[in-house]
């Protein structure tokens, strides 16, 4: 697998530097630069939301700091959780004086790192704390707050970002962004795998003619693996797996997402997103702001996600909100 | 030698760094199977982080797994990486203000860095970790007073212990979903534990 | 090369179906709903602009439909010009009583057919053409009118369609298009081919540890193929072959591109980003409106483009201008 | 046989639909060395709607022409469908109204058929392209009043054709960058329409 790099240890820093050179409306900051926050700053008497995670995921993390989404987002090397001392530059960051709330995906490592980080500022600090859970095939049901958090999360942000913006406080925006991410079901499937800088080898080897189900977005294996089959079955199969375990309260109203996990064309997203559509309309369900596109992705990997966030009124209104950054703009 | 010292902390840090170059791609292949395959990159970074640290001139033992600490916490945000710095921390803590310590301190000391790595992940003791392969090494340490003695008998528990749970499945983390099919594997940071250990016996 | 697709027969027309289901401000329309136009349609005493290509670049062509940018985008088949019937359509459909304008890459299939559907409309309405001819790798200085036309093209989209809405006629909106083609140079590199859908082999091959300077997007063979190399170095070959093609009248302020051509990650764009980005700042150059993402793609291909446009104050501030389309959106 | 009319016409979109199945992989590679590699796939496709398409029953050799110029243009927009459906769309305008033509009129529409193609895509003799084929095939084809002479004539002027023009560069295209590196190839609409005529020969 060839990348447009240079050594290995530099790509995480360099990719940054290009990202806030290119968009002026994100600033590196922290001690090591593995903070990327809202050029602006905090703003005074705003809940903050600091998110955080591995790299080679852009969009995510780093690309959706910005009004109405995140205030600063730290960040790990390829496929890590970022340090304790970026979690903790991120939380300080984001302080506007009402606390901040840690919005992250459920990663052993990421969960540590912002454990840690809040514990050493609990004195000066606030704080609570969301995980991204959305993955519907890393955890059985009963489970599933032992989920990983995966493309889904970017509605959390959405939502909990625009509740911030209404200047609630902290125990509403943690409450909304808890919401959203028990709305939310992802799941994913892949057709080749990524490397990761500097290593010899990518992360998981697939037949020729082979998908597997369920995937994680770092290589984690899945449900199954099989020969591929056409786009019509796998989203029916994707779709259905989802609406298995639609929330018991759900009502007649969803936003999907179709998301590309780097190296699957926009054509293909769009033949899947068709057949969803198709499939969620015949099952009684209105679509809702459809998102289709690379928001989530791990580098070179092919594949594609689907996620469903099921809207009560709030959501759908804070989903709905007016929101910017480089990579996602409503309103 | 009954005592271990600065010295013999950096000679480790070293040892283990230099063991690091053959254990990369094992660790990633052993990591692979279960999880996303970054085991022995992330650890050979993490242990070359270790032994590049400067030590100061005038540090005590406590502060010498301090600067290893945060050069290790430094270094990486992931589970193993992170759940090593906080053992480090742990050993910090326990040797702070002292010069040199009694190696039967060892086996405790690996006690309490089992606690509060418990405490910081979540994990329990038998869910087939890292933690499982600390555990047996604490246990065989009790009442050992020499080091070559200590180095041996830490690399034979780490793998009695390996070999015993690679028949058992893995109760956390992804490899929790398909716990059956992990039967018969070994767990990457067991199996690095238990590479280290052996290394550190052997040179 | 694994597609999630169906029939590979049905794999544009499936996309386009999704591509509108998706995004409420494209339609389906012409004779073999070939055609993407605005919904709200044709605005009357408009100049419509009309482009077509082939298949399979996504967001290229059709994406570029919206507010300040394209009226109608005809498709063909995966990289195969728009048919004589799409092109027709396009026309029509983008008419608003002052003409239109036909914008599009320079590529023989597409010029034949758009010239044949300007013939055959030419005595209803008033057509005038410009091509896209950005690629510095596809022709020599000299005969820089038979240049193939790629990523670039967006620029001329973006500033003729601004032209466009301040209801300029048809004359004005072709000298502007016509100016920002010649403002514009691009050039690619590739690392890894793509494969059109019901074919049995990749577009090309190429090395393991290969890249290719100077290739076309359909995968045409390009200037030079090596070992891969650092991609500061990468960068540097490419700024140094666009400034050294600099228009004779260049200003000091430009425009960058930095774009994806399916499978290369955003962190691999911003790394050249920041590359390219310092050396227009050693150069003098003033970057103005970066953009780096995947706006122009070949599906799976692994690779990048660079495009410089070279602005004066009106390029500048059309350039600036609002502009609404689901993948590009300014003000 | 000195005439040909609607059923030879579909004789030859019948055949040579047939024989597109046996050459998609060979002219797809010829272009991929050269252009986009789709010539073959194209070509599959364009000459499969013709032989697919439907000829009224009371068609003319001039309607039917007209409805595979259409069924053309329908199925491609690419440089080759496109110059292919001009050809037809020629053959349509020189036959109208008639039921037959002379076999001796088929060279001067293949002239007629290659100035309209040379017009509408802007290369020139020489270019190495179709038309050289083309124009090959025009010349040969003059006088001769034989259904199966003019095949075999035509099939024998393309076949020379393409092998003198394999040693000569290529002149439009992307292909003229690297003009020098084509001689030795084929170019991909030559040997296409050399490789038809030699399939027609041949059946
Ligand atoms: N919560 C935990 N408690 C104890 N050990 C853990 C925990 N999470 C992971 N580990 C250990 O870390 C190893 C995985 O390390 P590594 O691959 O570096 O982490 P990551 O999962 O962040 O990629 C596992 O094999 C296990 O031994
Ligand atoms: N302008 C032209 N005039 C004559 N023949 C052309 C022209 N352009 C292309 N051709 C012929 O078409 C062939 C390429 O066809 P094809 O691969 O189908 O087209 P495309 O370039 O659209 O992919 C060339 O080998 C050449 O013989
Ligand atoms: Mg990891
Ligand atoms: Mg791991
Ligand atoms: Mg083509
Ligand atoms: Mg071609």
């Amino acid at each position: 697998m060839k990348k447009l790099m240079n050594a290995p240890a530099d790509f995480v820093d360099q990719a940054l530097d290009g990202l806030t050179l290119a968009n002026p409306s994100l600033v590196r900051d922290g001690e090591n630069g593995r903070v990327i926050r809202r050029a602006e700053g905090a703003r005074k008497g705003k809940v903050g939301i600091a998110s955080g995670g591995g790299s080679g995921h852009l969009p995510l993390f780093t690309g959706y700091v910005g009004k109405g989404l995140l205030d600063t987002c730290s960040i790990g090397n390829v496929f890590e959780g970022p340090n304790v001392g970026s979690c903790m530059d991120a939380i300080k960051l984001a302080h506007g004086g009402r606390g901040v709330l840690r919005l992250y995906g459920n990663y052993g490592g990421d969960r540590m790192n912002f454990d840690m980080a809040g514990e050493m500022l609990e004195d000066e600090i606030r704080t609570t704390t969301v995980l991204g859970t959305d993955d519907i095939a890393s955890a059985a049901p009963e489970e599933s707050q032992k989920r990983r958090g995966v493309a889904g999360i970017i509605y959390a942000y959405k939502i909990a970002g625009a509740k911030a913006e209404t200047d609630a406080d902290l125990d509403e925006v943690t409450e909304i962004a808890a919401r959203a991410v028990s709305a939310t079901r992802t799941i994913g499937v892949s057709l080749a795998p990524c490397q990761v800088p500097g290593s010899a080898k990518p992360t998981f080897t697939i037949g020729d003619d082979e998908i597997e189900m369920g995937m994680g977005i770092h290589g984690e294996p899945g449900i199954w693996r099989n020969k591929l089959k056409p786009a019509d079955e796998i989203a029916d199969e994707m779709l259905d797996r989802l609406l298995a375990e639609a929330p018991k309260n759900a009502g007649s109203e969803v936003s999907i997402l179709v998301n590309g996990l780097g190296a699957t064309p926009l054509e293909e997203l769009f033949i899947l997103y068709r057949r969803a559509a198709e499939k969620l309309g015949k099952s009684g369900l209105r679509i809702v702001q459809p998102l289709v596109g690379n928001y989530v992705t791990s580098m070179e990997m092919a594949g594609a996600s689907i996620s469903l966030c099921f809207l009560d009124d709030e959501l759908k209104t804070l989903l709905a909100a007016p929101a910017y950054c480089p990579f996602w703009r409503v309103g | 030698m009954s005592d271990f010292g600065i010295n013999e902390v950096k000679w480790a840090a070293t040892v283990s760094a230099r063991a690091m170059v053959g254990l990369e791609q094992e660790l990633n292949d052993a990591d692979a199977k279960l999880g996303d395959g970054d085991t022995g990159g992330m650890l050979a970074r993490v242990i070359g982080a270790l032994d590049g640290a400067t030590i100061a001139a005038d540090a005590d033992l406590g502060a010498a797994f301090s600067t290893y600490a945060r050069a290790a916490a430094t270094a990486t945000g992931s589970s193993l990486g992170t759940l090593f710095a906080t053992a480090l921390m742990t050993f910090a803590k326990e040797t702070k203000g002292r010069s040199s310590a009694p190696i039967t301190e060892l086996g405790p000391m690996l006690g309490k860095a089992r606690d509060t790595m418990m405490a910081r992940g979540g994990a329990k003791l038998g869910d087939k970790t890292v933690l499982d392969g600390l555990d047996a090494v604490a246990a065989a340490l009790e009442g050992i007073s020499g080091g070559s003695d200590a180095r041996n008998k830490a690399a034979a528990a780490a793998l009695v212990a390996l070999d015993e749970y690679r028949g058992k499945p893995n109760k956390i983390g992804r490899a929790r979903m398909f716990a059956d099919a992990t039967i018969g594997m070994d767990d990457p940071g067991m199996l690095a534990f238990a590479k280290l250990c052996g290394a550190l016996a052997q040179d």
